[in-house]
């Protein structure tokens, strides 16, 4: 059954060294820019420095983000490819580098160095600002994340909104206006046909998608990515995926207090017993209609109608070339891990170690790997990275990224919709189903001792 | 209501099952082959490019520019220059032109080869910077003589029959000469396993009963008044290198066998 | 009073101040463009652009909720206007329109004359913003209110619209139901009798172009 | 009373697309001009042409010998049906007989051209309803299987030219048939797996089902055979209705369906067919007989007797026909083919009236043509 080995192997041994790379890199730019150089300005300047101090701790989670963005897109380009090779019996790109891990990169400078084609008759402003437009959001929709999923991270304290997830769902919905001014400004039918559904189809799809992340807000009281994370700390059954704390007392109950804790914990009895598992069903329910609605709104495939290429040749972007191209294809795969991070921050528990810590504490030599951790010369003189942080990153490297191998599965699985039959589909399944969701746990919620 | 659930956990678990399907397929081998490093397993008939054969056993030229491939090809690639020398009245190949870049390798040239001597070879990259290095002549055509064993015996054809197995000295003179000649003239064509098997009992097992039908001729005399001929049936042709001449000679002991 | 602005600004290097004026410019020089340019559809994403500075002043104002709520309404809202715009004006038309305004040939006086005629929209909107804006800063009654800015902003808004406003809070929802049925009931159909009323009206126009045929004949 | 209700006419611009000769659904250079009402088709119309080759004329200025290879470069998908059609009209005036070995050939590797076939068109059907990058290489691989047996035998891919006139051109080994046997074996398994991704796929279905419902008065009108006939319950098989070679020897039934057939059943049909096709070609490996397999010589100046033919065969996409007047000579002085590919996409526009522009992807790619057949 195994015959395979070797090129898993390969495909495990690539992802082990880009996420290797690109975490390193990013962390060290932080912290270059957080924590060592405000340091060493205020042992030379003292006070003077505090105002530069204050700017670089502003724009170290923008920087970081910016870093991110490109490597991040490049290993994704070519995890996805890699793996789609993988499922289609083929082999994928392994040319150029080793096991072809900078095919991605070659690929980047090619688009970059390629023409830049504006074609006649199209609005040239407008046509160049599409792309900026759509590429923007996705880079200001991920900084709010970034204090959530590092456990938050001081470095990233710094943005944290009481408004986290709302930010992010604006910023999310930016990028619809690019693809219809893309479509309209490429002069080309195909083109604009591509940006009229994709106004259409995320239109359609924000609403059961809000609506699925207000049921999270609902549960967790508040807006805030920080706060929604820091709630579902403590393993698996804390995770607004399995009810957003409608199992405590389980967990309790498992942690060692026995059934007398699973019954104290629920305080009206039998109803409440009801409710959780009626909570439970809820937010399952949830987390589909959200990941539903997040194809449908980063345009991946079940949903991925602006750029049928078999119907609309390649939709918006079919009069894009070279770098602004690019920007678009960056800007796609940014918006598929922004969507996954979502995903792991609202339902997924962020950082948060699935195994709740009654089990790991009690594994031996887990707390004294995290104390060395702690002790360690990078941690506690450096300040490089604390093992909260640590921990909590990879944790949301396997989630994410879990996510993102998901989508390319479902990508390469299933034929893409009709236009008529997504909508009813958006308007007669998912918005009525969110509704009643919604509704179950605004009441269900009352009965139950939750996080919010 | 109730059926709408139904439907939705149908549809979801149809979904599944696709998922689940394709998902197997990651402990599935790739059945790509790595194809510069890995070359594809041709099977014997394939249809590659066109080349000529040499006699495996003495290097003699196949063809005898009886024409039936330039005749039979139908998108008329084929372009043979012969010249019918004065003495022997026989046919004397000078040139032998096939545009690659036109062929639509049909292979039906082979077919009607009555010497075996055009073959389709198991070679496919012929990819190049222009048409006009599509066409390939007499010299970029004719296979070696490992290379035509190991065609003949691929294609499990009969071996031709050797004219000069029991020929006068002189001709056995010029046979190896021809030989130890044709492997540098011949450019490195990439012929899979060209060096794998070279031919071993057949030639010692068919040579002698075969030999008995050859008529034989004078070759030297003939290889005399070829180097006359030629230059005025085709000026050009002397640009080439000399090895081409001693190709062109042999086909002339075939022609009686013919 | 130019005066006063500039010294306010100097003597304040404030980052919020000078993004609140970077702001109101770029609002207004925006809102210009939604009005002077003659494409449709650009002048919608110009609109866009608009609310995206007004949401960065919601913004300095600690209005966080409301100034994402202003993108998130807008953007969507006004890319379905853009949308409609797409569907009910034809391309080709405006450009033939818009040559048949190139007043090359026109004299100086008439050319002006013409050019105010066809920016009428944007004489209308400077007169009414100078009118607005001098019925405003004549008197200058905008204190600054003394309560700090509440945290979370988010709750006080929820607060108020089910208290004190919630009466029109309920009335928006109800106009915004009529307005769902009304768009169902468009998209639905109408009955027969009217369709009917709009031949006879297209009928009455042909009649009306053949009396004016006959009439230049 | 019902409230009489009559769609109002809102007056939205049409849109004129042009869909190809550049286009990735239409399966090569046929060009659609589509008359859009926003997004619903009112009016399409093929331009055929783009890629006319004059195959006919080309037929009656080569000899039978050169033509034979040309031929099945026209349906470049199923060449051993072209091959047939012509080999069969051509016996039929000169009244060869084919020897029975051959026409065991002829059968079994007929039916594997079948089966390439339909893989082809079942992944790119998949690309076109969207499926774009996991689905599509699963039949391709199984196709590349049988193009490796197609290679030993006929020395090419696909440009086979294999059946000749008078029988077929090469004799296969035992071992040939060994590797045939394992692919049968392995292939119903395969063919399960596809149906477990696709057959009942929710997207799929509602892609699918219900959409260009072909009826049965419209298909008689318009000459449309194959599957797609079949799938609308039109039992017209010619392996069947008029048998030829040694079809009436073999076990096998016609696929078709009871109602009249949408885009579903005609994926579903050939399916089906593919299945049909390996107890078939089992069928023909048990029976087949040894002995000579050519009924004529083969040489370059082949001639057929005076006279005219006609042969159909059932192929892959309908059925495909060729009729031949001999003068006796080396030529042939007139070539006609019945193409199914054309006959097929001429019934597009009434499939088409008033889909959704994505149907037309659903509904062109399900009656499967071949754009070189179409034009010729």
């Amino acid at each position: 059954m195994f015959s395979n080995g070797d090129e898993i192997f390969k495909i495990s041994r690539l992802t082990i060294v880009w996420l290797a790379g690109i975490f390193t890199i990013v962390w060290m730019v932080c912290w270059a820019l957080g924590i060592a150089l405000p340091m060493l300005l205020t042992q030379q300047l003292g006070d003077k420095a505090a105002l530069t101090n204050e700017i670089l701790r502003a724009a170290t989670p923008v920087i970081a983000i910016l870093v991110f963005i490109p490597i991040n897109a490049m290993f994704m380009v070519l995890i996805e490819r890699r793996a789609l090779a993988l499922w289609t019996v083929r082999k994928g790109p392994n040319r150029v580098g080793p096991d072809g891990n900078f095919q991605t990169a070659a690929d980047a400078v090619k688009l970059l160095l390629k023409e830049d084609i504006t074609p006649t008759g199209a609005d040239a402003v407008m046509h160049t600002f599409a792309p900026i437009l759509f590429f923007a959001p996705s880079v200001f929709g991920a900084v709010p994340l970034l204090a959530a999923v590092t456990n938050n991270h001081p470095l990233f304290r710094v943005l944290n909104l009481p408004t986290g997830i709302f930010f992010v769902l604006a910023a999310g919905a930016l990028p619809v206006v690019a693809l219809v001014m893309a479509g309209w400004a490429s002069n080309n039918k195909y083109s604009l046909v591509g940006g009229l559904r994709s106004a259409a189809q995320a239109i359609s799809y924000e609403i059961p998608l809000v609506l699925s992340l207000i049921t999270v807000c609902l549960m967790a009281g508040t807006l805030d990515l920080v706060k929604i994370t820091e709630q579902q700390a403590g393993g698996i059954l804390n995770w607004n995926l399995l009810g957003g704390g409608a199992l405590t007392g389980l967990n309790n109950a498992l942690a060692g207090g026995g059934a007398k804790a699973l019954a104290t914990s629920y305080f009206m009895g039998p109803i409440s017993y009801v409710c959780a598992g009626l909570l439970v069903i809820s937010l399952i329910i949830s987390f589909w209609l959200y990941l539903t609605g997040a194809c449908a709104e980063i345009n991946r495939i079940p949903f991925d109608l602006p750029e049928a290429e078999s119907e609309l040749v390649s939709g918006y972007n079919t009069e894009y070339s070279g770098m602004k191209f690019a920007i678009f294809f960056l800007a796609e795969f940014t918006n598929l891990f922004i969507v996954s991070s979502i995903t792991t921050v609202m339902f997924l528990g962020g950082g948060d170690n699935p195994i709740p810590p009654y089990i790991l504490n009690n594994i031996p030599g887990i707390p004294q790997m995290v104390a060395a951790i702690r002790d360690s010369y990078f941690c506690s003189t450096l300040h490089i990275i604390n093992p909260e942080t640590f921990f909590a990153t990879l944790w949301v490297i396997a989630k994410v990224y879990g996510l993102v191998i998901f989508a390319v599965l479902i990508r390469g699985t299933l034929p893409r919709f009709r236009i008529d039959q997504l909508m009813a589909f958006g308007w007669k399944r998912l918005i009525p189903l969110s509704l009643i969701v919604f509704i179950i746990v605004v009441f269900a919620r009352e009965f139950v001792i939750c996080h919010g | 209501m109730a059926n709408l659930i139904s439907r939705a956990f149908g549809g979801l678990n149809e979904v599944r099952r696709g998922l689940a399907t394709v998902f197997k397929h990651t402990f599935r081998e790739p059945i790509t082959k790595n194809y510069p490093d890995e070359m594809p397993d041709l099977a014997p008939h394939f249809r590659g490019r066109l080349a000529l054969t040499v006699n495996p056993e003495t290097g003699d030229h196949l063809c005898i520019s009886c024409k039936q491939c330039e005749r039979v090809c139908p998108d008329k690639c084929i372009e043979i220059t012969s010249h019918k020398s004065p003495e022997t009245n026989k046919l004397e190949l000078i040139d032998f032109k096939i545009d690659h870049g036109l062929c639509m390798f049909c292979g039906l040239c082979t077919e009607v080869c009555p010497t075996l001597c055009i073959i389709n070879t198991n070679d496919f990259e012929m990819a190049d910077y222009s048409r006009e290095s599509l066409i390939y002549d007499l010299k970029k055509l004719t296979l070696s003589q490992d290379e035509s064993a190991f065609y003949f015996d691929r294609k499990e054809m009969p071996l031709p029959k050797p004219k000069p197995a029991k020929p006068a000295p002189a001709a056995a003179g010029a046979a190896p000469a021809a030989v130890a000649a044709k492997p540098a003239a011949v450019p490195s064509v990439a012929a899979p396993g060209a060096d794998a098997k070279p031919e071993t009992e057949a030639p010692e097992a068919k040579a002698p009963a075969d030999s008995k039908t050859v008529e034989v001729k004078k070759p030297e005399v003939k290889a005399e008044v070829k180097e006359e001929s030629k230059p005025e049936a085709k000026p050009e042709a002397k640009a080439e290198t000399k090895t081409d001449e001693p190709k062109a000679d042999e086909p002339k002991a075939d022609e009686p066998k013919a | 009073m130019g005066q006063d602005m500039l010294s306010t600004l100097l003597s304040a290097p404030n980052v919020e101040t000078w993004a609140f004026y970077l702001l109101t410019t770029l609002s207004i020089c925006l809102a210009i463009g939604v009005l002077v340019d003659r494409v449709v559809i650009r002048s919608g994403f110009i609109l866009i652009a608009v609310f995206g500075t007004i949401s960065g002043i919601f913004l300095l104002l600690s209005a966080q909720f409301l100034a994402l709520a202003q993108i998130m309404i807008y953007a969507v809202g006004i890319t379905l206007m853009v949308v409609i715009a797409l569907m009910l004006t034809n391309p080709r038309l405006e450009r033939e329109q818009l040559i048949v305004y190139s007043d090359e040939s026109l004299p100086p006086l008439a050319k002006l004359f013409a050019s105010c005629k066809r920016n009428l929209n944007l004489w209308v909107a400077v007169l009414s913003f100078v009118t607005l804006y001098a019925a405003l800063i004549g008197e200058n009654h905008w204190p600054l209110s003394d309560q700090p800015v509440s945290k979370d902003a988010v709750q006080v808004l929820g607060e108020a619209l089910v208290t004190n406003y919630s009466i029109p809070f309920e009335f928006a929802s109800v106009l915004l139901l009529a307005a769902l049925m009304g768009a169902i009931m468009l998209a639905k159909g109408e009955p027969k009798n009217k369709v009917e009323d709009g031949d006879l009206t297209i009928v009455d126009e042909t009649k009306k172009q053949e009396n004016n045929l006959a009439l230049q004949r | 009373m019902a409230t009489e209700i009559q769609e109002i006419d809102l007056k939205t611009d049409e849109m004129i697309i042009n869909m190809g000769p550049q286009h990735p659904a239409t399966h090569g250079v046929l060009r659609l001009l589509l008359t859009l009402d926003g997004e619903t088709v009112k009016h399409v119309e093929p331009v055929l042409g783009h890629l006319h080759r004059a195959q006919e004329w080309q037929g009656q200025n080569r000899t039978w010998f050169q033509y034979q290879a040309l031929i099945d470069r026209v349906d470049y998908l199923s060449g051993m049906f072209t091959s047939w059609a012509m080999a069969r009209s051509c016996e039929q005036i000169d009244g060869t007989v084919v020897p029975p070995r051959a026409e065991y050939l002829r059968v079994m590797v007929s039916e594997m051209n079948r089966i390439t076939s339909h893989l082809l068109w079942l992944g790119t059907y998949l690309i076109d309803l969207g499926a774009m990058f996991g689905f599509p290489f699963y039949p391709f691989r199984e196709r590349e299987k049988l193009f490796d047996l197609f290679e030993e035998i006929a020395g090419q891919r696909m440009m086979f030219n294999y059946i000749r006139i008078g029988g077929v051109l090469r004799d296969p080994k035992p071992e040939w048939f060994d590797k045939l046997k394992r692919f049968l074996d392995e292939f119903p398994d395969r063919i399960d797996e596809y149906e477990t991704i696709v057959t009942q796929n929710p997207i799929f279905l509602k892609r699918t089902k219900g959409v260009g419902i072909l009826t049965q008065a419209v298909a008689k009108d318009y000459g449309v055979t194959g599957p797609c006939i079949r799938s609308s319950g039109i039992p017209l098989d010619l392996r069947r209705t008029k048998p030829y070679s040694v079809y009436p020897e073999l076990k096998f039934d016609v696929i078709t369906f009871d109602k009249e057939g949408d885009t579903w059943d005609r994926y579903m049909a050939r399916i089906l067919e593919m299945r049909q096709s390996i107890e078939i070609i089992r069928q023909c490996i048990d029976k087949l007989p040894s002995g000579d397999i050519m009924g004529k010589k083969q040489m370059a100046g082949m001639r057929i007797k005076a006279g005219e033919g006609f042969a159909a065969v059932e192929s892959p996409r309908g059925i495909l026909g060729c009729y031949v007047i001999s003068g006796g000579g080396e030529k042939a002085l007139r070539f006609r083919w019945r193409n199914p590919s054309f006959c097929n996409l001429s019934v597009l526009h009434e499939l088409l009236k008033g889909c959704p522009l994505s149907d037309i992807m659903a509904i062109f790619g399900s009656i499967d043509v071949i754009l070189p057949d179409v034009d010729r």
